[in-house]
């Protein structure tokens, strides 16, 4: 399994990246989306341990399936905060570009020049 | 009052069942819970006798179970024409009146949400000017003879739950 | 093998089954609204049958199970009408020729 | 859980993938984006489902909780795409 | 100490030069400074004896890592310089109390005059090279100022050429001094003097030595970094006569002085001081002559002398060292005064233009004397004491060049200086009167303006005559040896002086004919200024292309990023850290279906998101990816985060349609690229890129699964102590909140900062007390939504989920640690709730029906309840977010402990942050709320 | 003293908090924020006070034990980055009372630059490459909706791009984390540093190294990862803009520097040799830039990012005498850079378009002669010109680049010395001397001078009595140089 979840986070970066390069501010914000979301998969991918069983403990019955990579699930948690955060702050920016600036291409906002 | 108390008890025990501690326990802490929420919240209140409660009571229990045996009923309605080679269709959009005198919203929804459950029957917008439903059905020669009468019996059943008839 | 079990094998089987039949009416029916009717109700169906499944399984689901199941049934219909609703309104046509909400349309937006 | 209901439920499970095909089919078809968000609340109801079965087969009663959650912003997605479509705006 | 105070004074006189301008007048701020001045040139005088026997020094740590101490040294050679620097600039101070009209003005010149005396008496006392280069630059940048002053756009032109020169060369001297110590080992000038020998031999030696010319001769205004120094003239006239002639660009020649034990007689030092110096002497000359404003003038003749004295310096056996030092006070005298007059007779007429002046002896008579005896000594006529200077510079140069050199430059310049001085002097004060001036009003100088140069006039007289007793004295300890000096030569007649007496005649004659001169077109010489100018262009062409890689588009900036960071990827060699024996193939069960099933999905569904042009269909595709990574990340199994991917999924999905509801659809169309159609030139090219992005990530990750160990410490560590120490079952949620809650607790704060951006970008950027402007105002515009949408089910809907989703939220804070859910989960679904609400209320329905919603003020109590948790324990000497159990029984399994108070935070901070997305979004008009 | 350490970080953060509930009342609002400020500066001075006598030190919040919990670690390179990050902060504060921008009376500007600080010193603070991340995420997300909701109206445009810009370098940082936590299996840098020396390397560090760098160069607006920087910079408001173009650009600095000191010896070389080609490259865009562009915020934002390439070529040289020229650089650069945007700001701030547009603000200081003098001052100390403190970190750099002899970077990085120079008097000449046009029209007004002029004191004091700061950043080398001390102070053994 664990070339296929390399080669998946592979192709899930390429495709981001190339949404990313789009014109369109809409697409580019999915993008964006797209690669911090392949980024958690690959947080996963490559931290977490093959996990068997989720990371819970109880008191009575240990079991000796290993675990899913707790510290690796927090991490993932917290950067799926973090950058839902700024893509929620992308957008309100895509929104006012548009009323500011009349357009929502990546083309058309590039007054700061020089 | 009566009204905070009973759905502080109904918040209690959809308390009990989302965190699946149906025990004595769980009803304290989650009543305790529905009344800080209500406190909060401070939703308007409806006026309820004490003296229709059995009434409304029941009339809820009996709206459910006729409302589960609207799913299965419809469900299976739907699922004998999806899987019938030619479908037996013959779909139309049909008004049908809310009949409610007072025109309450609750009385709406709850009539288009059964609506909507029972067999091939589907709200797709409402006229709250003149209470009428519009009403999509797969197939428009079994609902019409039946779409008024079976709302007025729902409508009866949700007057009898609301405890408006006294 | 106990009663539970068998209950939950009937529980599988039925959800599946209406699971399957809301897949089909999907795929199937000519338009959104019948398609709508097939999918919205039946599937729900279908996922109280897994619900239920679960419940016999493993009862400690069973609490949780049945606030999902109650949740589903409380919104499915909802979700179903503003798919419809939404469908009318952008002009999708029905298939039949009964239409008493043609006409009316115009005074309900705008 | 016996072995047989254990097979069941594996079947039941990749029943439920199977069926998770023609549902996207039709998102992908459309032909009208009313069928394409119907057809995913379907997806998003088959996923709950299938969340169940797995919990089951990981005999483990957390993941009902996703579901919950699952149903919910299903639902509510649904009808903010739904208002979307119907006035062109979603608030 | 007290020689610390040289330099020292003048800054102080500076400073309280400033405040002074508003009480006392111009000729009172002058008379006051000259004063001061001359105290210091007396004082200086009084140290020659003492300085004659030894030299003095006094050092103060400053900056011992750096070498640099607070070191001054006065030798002979000092004290001449800061006797001329003293001497002249009481002179200066004197004159420039008659100059300006306003006293103000004056004030802030006089300031800046006296701080560049400072400099110049640090420059020339300083001890350490260090210190020297310090007070080197602030000459530098007093000057700056001082050309400066006026501030036209000429001045500000000639300020910063000369700036530019002199700075570069600043940085030149600046790292060839520190070479120059490193190789010495010491920044100490005694010390380097003294260590002539092992500079000499020191592979450095000639790095620092050019460096050090570089410093010096664009200082000292070299042929071909001259340029400057005419274009310096826009300075106010006395600044021109002090720095421009008599002191500043002298220091150049002080420093080549000054090291010239230290790195003198070598065939470098030889030949770049003597070629340089000589090829400036002739240039200057000439161009002097030719010049009609009378500055410029002065100034190439300034030139000329300046590079007289370096091609001195130059000389084997230090030869010219005398005449330099004779040399230097000389033209310090004569051109001080020479500038003098012609800023009197600017200031008297106007005009500095040779063409428009003439017969001025009539009004100014004191001047007219003043420019007949410094013309004369700068001619070179006995007795005055320009004739001496001259003669020992021919002297030194038959001494030590071929004679045709001699001939061919030294008396060439002196024959063209003799001709501009004779100008200089008659066609301003003799000859008649020009239309020009005699029509302007005249502006006759106060007397007092000409007492200074005609102090300096004298002296010019008195030094010649009195050259043996007056002058040895003050030039033998800078030399450094036993010198005699004399008027005319003591064994009668020599070459020198028929030499001389030739240059005279010979610039007689040039003058005489100075109409034929000055209208013969020279041949075109190579000047500094075309180099100048051209490196300047070149400069800017290269700053243009610099610029014209900002260009503002900002896939542009992507690409080049992306393809830096492949490039420097390419570099990691991951190709061979993929450990290909433990790749892992196998497929087992129906979960691994299931996985594959997903990926898949999640792939398909992410290239549609690509392909599909329609937004909406994007957004959904987009989603259904989303919820994919949600489904594998519970097949994991890793319950919360795919709980959290859910959530997030829909958030994101609600706000791409929303983007959608809130841009027009033109704007989005025309944004819209055809992928098929469109340039495929950058098609290709995004899609290379991906594709190495893509294989980069996919060789980084098969290495990293290949690689890893089987189960880490940290992570057992955290599985055994999750329920011992923090009672919870749910390791992820000890994780998140207790092992690393500050992770946790600065993630929420990023998230309330995200919204509360979001609600002062779309809403509170209008706050209600300011008015927007016009334009502003018609962009913002947003109708008024009507609530079609919102019907009797839809309402049904919102009013039975929101209660539910609270109840479910609250659920999640109390069993956070049981089961998947926490504060963020908590946060969110309870802010779906309300996001159910806007959708189906809209903005006002809502904040009308859900009062109690206080997003801003939300995000507040809960970063301060999560802060308020995290202190607590300081309290009871614990640590910052230690961990505590409540001991209170509590039913239904709920454990109360530190951590739910840091789970409500959460939830509350989380809660109020989408409520002020979902307000933003909504907010028609204006935010009341906040 | 440890607990200080929170104080840099919470105090600000806290502070945030409640002044968002103080919404309504700015005055309250922004002094609370000054007053935080100043606490965070107290606390960053006591923790460099107790470094300097007790030597590194250690929190572990929640105390847990490391490497299980976070750890926050001030050592001395940590600290001195925090002293100087605190102090112009404080300093942008104190701007902020007396900015008469409209963005400033929002009731979210000071939650967001409390909250922009507090990222700043926990990023410096934190001993968890995790936790690095998610402050420097906080500090992104703060700074890029200040900019967002400037009054100059581009800022939105510049926030957009930095976003999408930064977004890459964060995806770098967590994939560098990401193959840090693969290969080690922890997430303190004391630990992974522990690891990588213990000789097991295994392969994958490399490309964690170039990840991690690659990030900080974004950061650090390096060549060619800086292209955002002039644009968001520019358009940022006056007293954001004065963190943003000195101390927030440096955290990549840092992170360098640890990364080649700490954690990644064995790569240093390489990355160090990287580090001067692209600091020469950096030095020549920024001077360039800064000669033509036409604004004189921005001139200075590319001045920032020619500065920061010296500072490079001072890490790039590698030894011990150059890394402590380049704190040195770094430090006082950052005074210098907040002091000169401030004065820029009040400029700006008496112009009717509130622009600092050259074509527009020829002139605008004629009369002010206190301003000028300033600026003048401030724009030598860029130049680098005796006694400022500028000059100090010329001549630390100079000695550095010939102890280590690398002659061609030193006569390139020299050469493009002088060009600020230019720029700057040729800039203070056009604000201060020009004849205003007939259409300039100036408010009487402008934005208050103190925080510039305390902050001019400073370099003028660092200038004349330098020795103290080159001391302190000569025993930083010296501590960083031993990366044992601070594997022990934090691991313990
Ligand atoms: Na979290
Ligand atoms: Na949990």
């Amino acid at each position: 399994m664990n070339v296929l979840f390399a080669i998946a986070t592979g192709i899930m970066f390429a495709l981001g990246v190339f949404q990313l390069l789009r014109r369109d501010l809409i697409k580019t914000a999915m993008g964006f989306y797209i690669l911090f979301t392949a980024i958690n998969f690959l947080l996963l991918a490559v931290g977490a341990f093959d996990g068997q069983i989720a990371a819970y403990v109880d008191a009575n019955n240990q079991t000796a399936a290993q675990p899913s990579d707790p510290l690796v699930q927090a991490l993932i948690l917290t950067a799926i905060v973090i950058s839902f955060g700024s893509y929620a702050l992308l957008t309100a920016f895509i929104v006012v570009s548009s009323r500011r600036f009349r357009t929502v291409s990546t083309d058309g906002i590039d007054r700061l020049q020089r | 009052m009566l009204f905070y108390l009973l759905v502080s008890l109904g918040f209690a025990v959809v308390w009990m069942i989302v965190t699946g501690q149906f025990n004595p326990g769980g009803f304290a802490v989650g009543w305790m819970i529905s009344i800080g929420l209500l406190l909060v919240v401070r939703p308007h209140p409806r006026v309820i006798r004490a003296s229709h409660l059995p009434r409304q009571m029941a009339a809820t229990v009996i709206y459910i179970l006729v409302l589960f045996r609207d799913i299965v009923l419809s469900s299976v309605d739907v699922a004998r024409r999806a899987l019938s080679r030619d479908m037996r269709l013959q779909p139309g959009i049909i008004a049908v009146p809310t009949q409610d005198p007072q025109r309450r919203e609750i009385v709406t929804a709850l009539s288009a949400h059964n609506i909507t459950i029972t067999p091939g029957e589907m709200v797709v917008d409402f006229d709250t000017e003149n209470s009428v439903m519009y009403v999509h059905c797969l197939d428009v020669r079994q609902s019409i003879p039946i779409a008024e009468a079976a709302q007025s019996r729902r409508l009866r059943l949700l007057l009898n739950l609301l405890g408006d008839r006294s | 093998m106990a009663i539970q079990d068998i209950l939950a094998l009937v529980a599988l089987v039925f959800g599946l089954f209406f699971s399957l039949v809301g897949i089909v009416g999907l795929v199937r029916f000519p338009d959104v609204y019948c398609r709508i009717h097939a999918s919205g109700k039946v599937a729900t169906l279908g996922l109280v049958g897994l619900l239920a499944t679960s419940a016999l399984l493993q009862p400690e689901t069973a609490l949780k199970a049945l606030a999902l199941a109650l949740f589903v049934v409380i919104t499915s219909p909802v979700a179903s009408h503003a798919i419809a609703s939404a469908a009318y309104r952008q002009g999708v046509p029905i298939n039949g020729d009964r239409d008493e909400l043609a006409g009316q349309r115009t005074n309900l937006t705008n | 859980m016996t072995p047989l209901v254990n097979t069941a439920v594996q079947l039941g499970l990749i029943v439920m993938i199977i069926l998770l095909m023609p549902a996207t089919y039709r998102v992908v078809i459309g032909p009208h984006p009313s069928d394409r968000l119907q057809a995913i609340d379907t997806i998003t109801t088959l996923l709950i489902g299938i969340i169940v079965l797995l919990g089951l087969l990981q005999g483990s009663a957390l993941v009902i909780d996703v579901g919950i959650a699952l149903a919910a912003f299903g639902f509510i997605g649904t009808l903010a795409v739904a208002r979307y479509l119907s006035e062109g705006k979603v608030f | 100490m007290t020689i610390a105070l040289i330099a020292a004074i003048p800054f102080l006189l500076a400073v309280i030069a400033l405040p002074l301008r508003r009480w006392l007048s111009t000729s009172m701020q002058g008379g006051l400074f000259a004063v001061s001045l001359g105290g210091l040139f007396v004082f200086a005088l009084a140290q020659s004896g003492a300085v004659s026997q030894s030299p003095l020094a006094f050092a103060l740590e400053w900056v011992p890592q750096l070498g640099l101490t607070l070191s001054f040294y006065l030798d002979g050679l000092a004290l001449l310089f800061v006797l001329v620097v003293s001497g002249i600039g009481t002179v200066i101070a004197l004159y420039t109390g008659f100059y300006f009209d306003d006293a103000a003005k004056a004030g802030r010149f006089l300031a800046m005059l006296l701080a560049f005396t400072g400099a110049m008496l640090g420059l020339v006392t300083a001890g350490n090279v260090l210190t020297l280069f310090i007070a080197w630059e602030l000459t530098s940048i007093t000057s700056f100022l001082l050309i400066s002053f006026y501030g036209d756009e000429k001045a500000r032109a000639g300020a910063l050429q000369a700036l530019l020169v002199t700075g570069g060369g600043g940085l030149a001297l600046l790292v060839g001094l520190l070479l120059l110590g490193g190789a010495a080992g010491t920044y100490e000038l005694p010390q380097i003097i003294a260590s002539g020998d092992v500079l000499r031999e020191h592979p450095w030696y000639s790095i620092f030595a050019i460096l050090i010319f570089l410093g010096c001769f664009s200082k000292s205004a070299q042929w071909p970094l001259h340029f400057w120094l005419p274009n310096a003239m826009t300075a106010p006239t006395p600044a021109s006569a002090f720095l421009h002639s008599a002191t500043m660009v002298k220091a150049g020649v002080y420093l080549l002085a000054r090291l010239h034990p230290a790195l003198g007689d070598t065939a470098l030092w030889q030949g770049a001081l003597v070629g340089f110096g000589l090829i400036t002497l002739l240039i200057g000359a000439a161009l002097a002559l030719r010049q009609n404003d009378l500055k410029g003038s002065l100034a190439y003749s300034t030139v000329s002398q300046l590079g007289a004295f370096v091609a001195l310096i130059g000389l084997p056996h230090s030869e010219g060292i005398k005449a330099v030092m004779v040399g230097i006070l000389a033209h310090a005298l004569y051109k001080g005064a020479l500038f003098l007059t012609v800023g009197a007779v600017d200031h008297a007429t106007g005009t500095r233009d040779l063409d428009k002046l003439g017969g001025l002896r009539g009004v100014m008579p004191g001047f007219a004397s003043v420019a007949a005896l410094s013309a004369l000594s700068m001619a070179g006529v006995p007795p005055l004491f320009g004739f001496v200077a001259k003669e020992l510079l021919i002297e030194a140069s038959l001494h030590t060049l071929p004679l045709l050199v001699t001939l061919g430059v030294v008396v060439l310049s002196a024959v063209f200086t003799v001709g501009m001085a004779l100008i200089l002097f008659w066609d301003v004060f003799m000859g008649q009167s020009r239309a020009a001036h005699s029509e302007h009003h005249l502006h006759i100088p106060a007397r007092g303006m000409t007492a200074g140069p005609l102090i300096m006039a004298a002296l010019s007289l008195a030094l010649g005559l009195g050259i043996g007793p007056l002058v040895t004295p003050l030039v033998q300890p800078a030399v450094g040896k036993e010198i005699s000096l004399y008027l005319l030569p003591p064994g009668g007649i020599n070459e020198a002086f028929i030499l001389s007496m030739i240059a005279l005649a010979g610039g007689t004659l040039v003058f005489a004919t100075r109409g034929i001169w000055r209208a013969w077109a020279l041949p075109t010489l190579p000047t500094g200024q075309d180099i100048f100018q051209a490196v300047i262009r070149q400069t800017e062409r290269a700053a243009d292309v610099v610029l014209h890689s900002q260009n503002g588009r900002i896939r542009y900036y992507l690409i080049v990023i992306l393809l830096a960071v492949i490039a420097l990827m390419s570099t990691a060699g991951l190709q061979n850290a993929v450990d290909f024996t433990r790749l892992d193939v196998s497929i087992n069960g129906a979960t691994d279906v299931l996985k594959i099933m997903l990926i898949l999905l999640s792939i398909g569904a992410t290239f549609a998101s690509i392909v599909f042009r329609k937004h909406l269909l994007a957004a959904l595709a987009l989603g259904v990816a989303g919820y994919s990574i949600g489904g594998l990340f519970l097949l994991e199994p890793a319950p919360d985060v795919a709980l959290v991917q859910f959530l997030v999924e829909t958030l994101a999905t609600v706000l791409i349609i929303m983007i959608l509801a809130r841009t027009s659809e033109a704007e989005r169309m025309a944004a819209l690229e055809n992928l098929w159609m469109g340039s495929r030139t950058g098609l290709w090219r995004d899609i290379a890129i991906s594709a190495a992005v893509g294989i980069g990530v996919t060789l980084f990750a098969l290495a990293a699964v290949t690689n890893r160990p089987d189960q880490t410490t940290i992570a057992q560590w955290h599985m055994e102590n999750a329920l011992p120490q923090t009672g919870v079952n749910d390791v992820v949620a000890s994780i998140v909140t207790d092992f690393r809650g500050m992770d946790t607790l600065i993630e929420i704060s990023v998230f309330g900062m995200a919204a509360l951006g979001i609600l002062t970008v779309l809403a509170g950027a209008r706050s209600s007390s300011a008015k927007p402007d016009a334009s502003e105002a018609d962009a913002d515009e947003t109708p008024i939504y009507n609530f079609a949408f919102s019907d009797a089910l839809n309402r049904f809907a919102a009013r039975v989920v929101l209660p539910v989703a609270l109840l479910i939220a609250l659920a999640h804070i109390l069993y956070a640690g049981v089961a998947p859910g926490d504060g963020f989960t908590a946060g969110v679904i309870a802010g779906l709730g309300v996001a159910l609400w806007y959708i189906v209320f809209g903005y006002e329905g809502t904040r009308e029906r859900l009062r109690w919603l206080r997003p801003a003020a939300m995000i507040a109590v809960g970063l301060l309840i999560a802060l308020t948790n995290a202190a607590l324990p300081l309290l009871f000497d614990r640590a910052f977010f230690a961990f505590t159990l409540l001991p209170v029984e509590l039913p239904a399994d709920i454990k109360l402990a530190s951590t739910t108070l840091f789970e409500i935070g959460i939830f509350s901070t989380v809660f109020g942050g989408i409520s002020a997305v979902m307000e933003a979004l909504t907010h028609p008009k204006e935010v009341e709320t906040l | 003293m440890n607990v200080l350490i929170l104080g840099t970080i919470f105090i600000p953060l806290g502070a945030a908090a409640v002044s968002l509930l103080f919404a309504r009342y700015l005055k309250v609002q922004h002094w609370l924020g000054f007053l935080a400020g100043v606490g965070a500066w107290l606390c960053s001075l006591g923790v460099l006070a107790a470094n300097l006598e007790s030597g590194p030190q250690v929190y572990r919040l929640g105390g847990w034990p490391t490497p299980f919990g976070i750890v926050l670690v001030a050592d001395l390179l940590a600290s001195i980055f925090a002293v100087m990050s605190t102090t112009v902060v404080a300093a942008g504060l104190l701007y902020a009372l007396g900015c008469k921008d409209k963005v400033v009376s929002y009731p979210t500007f000071m939650p967001l630059f409390l909250c922009m600080g507090a990222g700043l010193n926990g990023a410096l603070f934190t001993g968890d490459i995790f936790t690095l991340f998610v402050f420097i995420e906080l500090m992104v997300i703060a700074s890029v909706v200040l900019v967002a909701i400037s009054d100059n109206r581009l800022g939105l445009e510049a926030a957009i791009k930095y976003l999408l810009i930064s977004s890459m370098g964060t995806l770098f940082l967590l994939i560098g984390i990401g193959a840090l936590y693969a290969t080690f299996g922890t997430l303190t840098m004391a630990d992974i540093a522990r690891l990588l020396a213990s000789g097991e390397r295994p392969l994958l560090a490399q490309a964690a190294a170039v990840m991690l760098m690659c990030a900080f160069l974004l950061k650090s607006a390096v060549f060619p990862f800086h292209f955002w920087q002039p644009d968001f910079h520019t358009t940022a408001p006056t007293p954001v803009h004065s963190v943003l173009s000195s101390v927030v650009v440096k955290v990549g600095i840092y992170g360098l520097i640890r990364l080649i000191t700490l954690m990644f010896i064995a790569e240093a070389r390489l990355i160090e040799n990287l580090l001067l080609i692209l600091g020469v490259i950096s030095i020549f865009f920024g001077s360039l830039g800064a000669l033509r562009t036409y604004d004189a915020k921005r001139m200075l934002a590319y001045s920032t990012f020619g500065q920061i390439g010296f500072i490079l070529v001072g890490i790039g040289w590698g030894a011990p005498l150059a890394l402590a020229g380049a704190l040195v650089y770094a430090v006082n650069h950052s005074f210098i850079k907040s002091a000169l945007l401030m004065i820029t700001g009040t400029i700006s701030s008496r112009t009717l378009g509130k622009t600092a547009r050259l074509s527009e603000i020829g002139g605008v200081g004629q009369k002010l002669v206190y301003t000028s003098g300033l600026y003048f001052v401030g724009g030598i100390a860029l130049a680098g010109v005796p006694p400022l403190n500028g000059f100090i970190s010329k001549v630390t750099l100079v000695q550095a680049g010939i102890a280590v002899e690398g002659w061609l970077v030193l006569g390139l990085a020299v050469g493009a010395g002088i060009i600020t120079l230019l720029y700057m008097m040729r800039t203070w000449q056009l604000i201060f001397q020009q004849e205003p046009d007939e259409h300039t029209k100036t408010k009487p007004a402008g934005d208050s001078l103190l925080a510039p002029t305390l902050l001019i004191a400073l370099c003028l004091g660092l200038g004349l009595y330098a020795a103290p700061l080159i001391d302190l950043a000569n025993r930083v080398v010296a501590q960083i140089g031993e990366p044992q001390l601070y594997i022990q102070a934090v691991l313990g053994g």
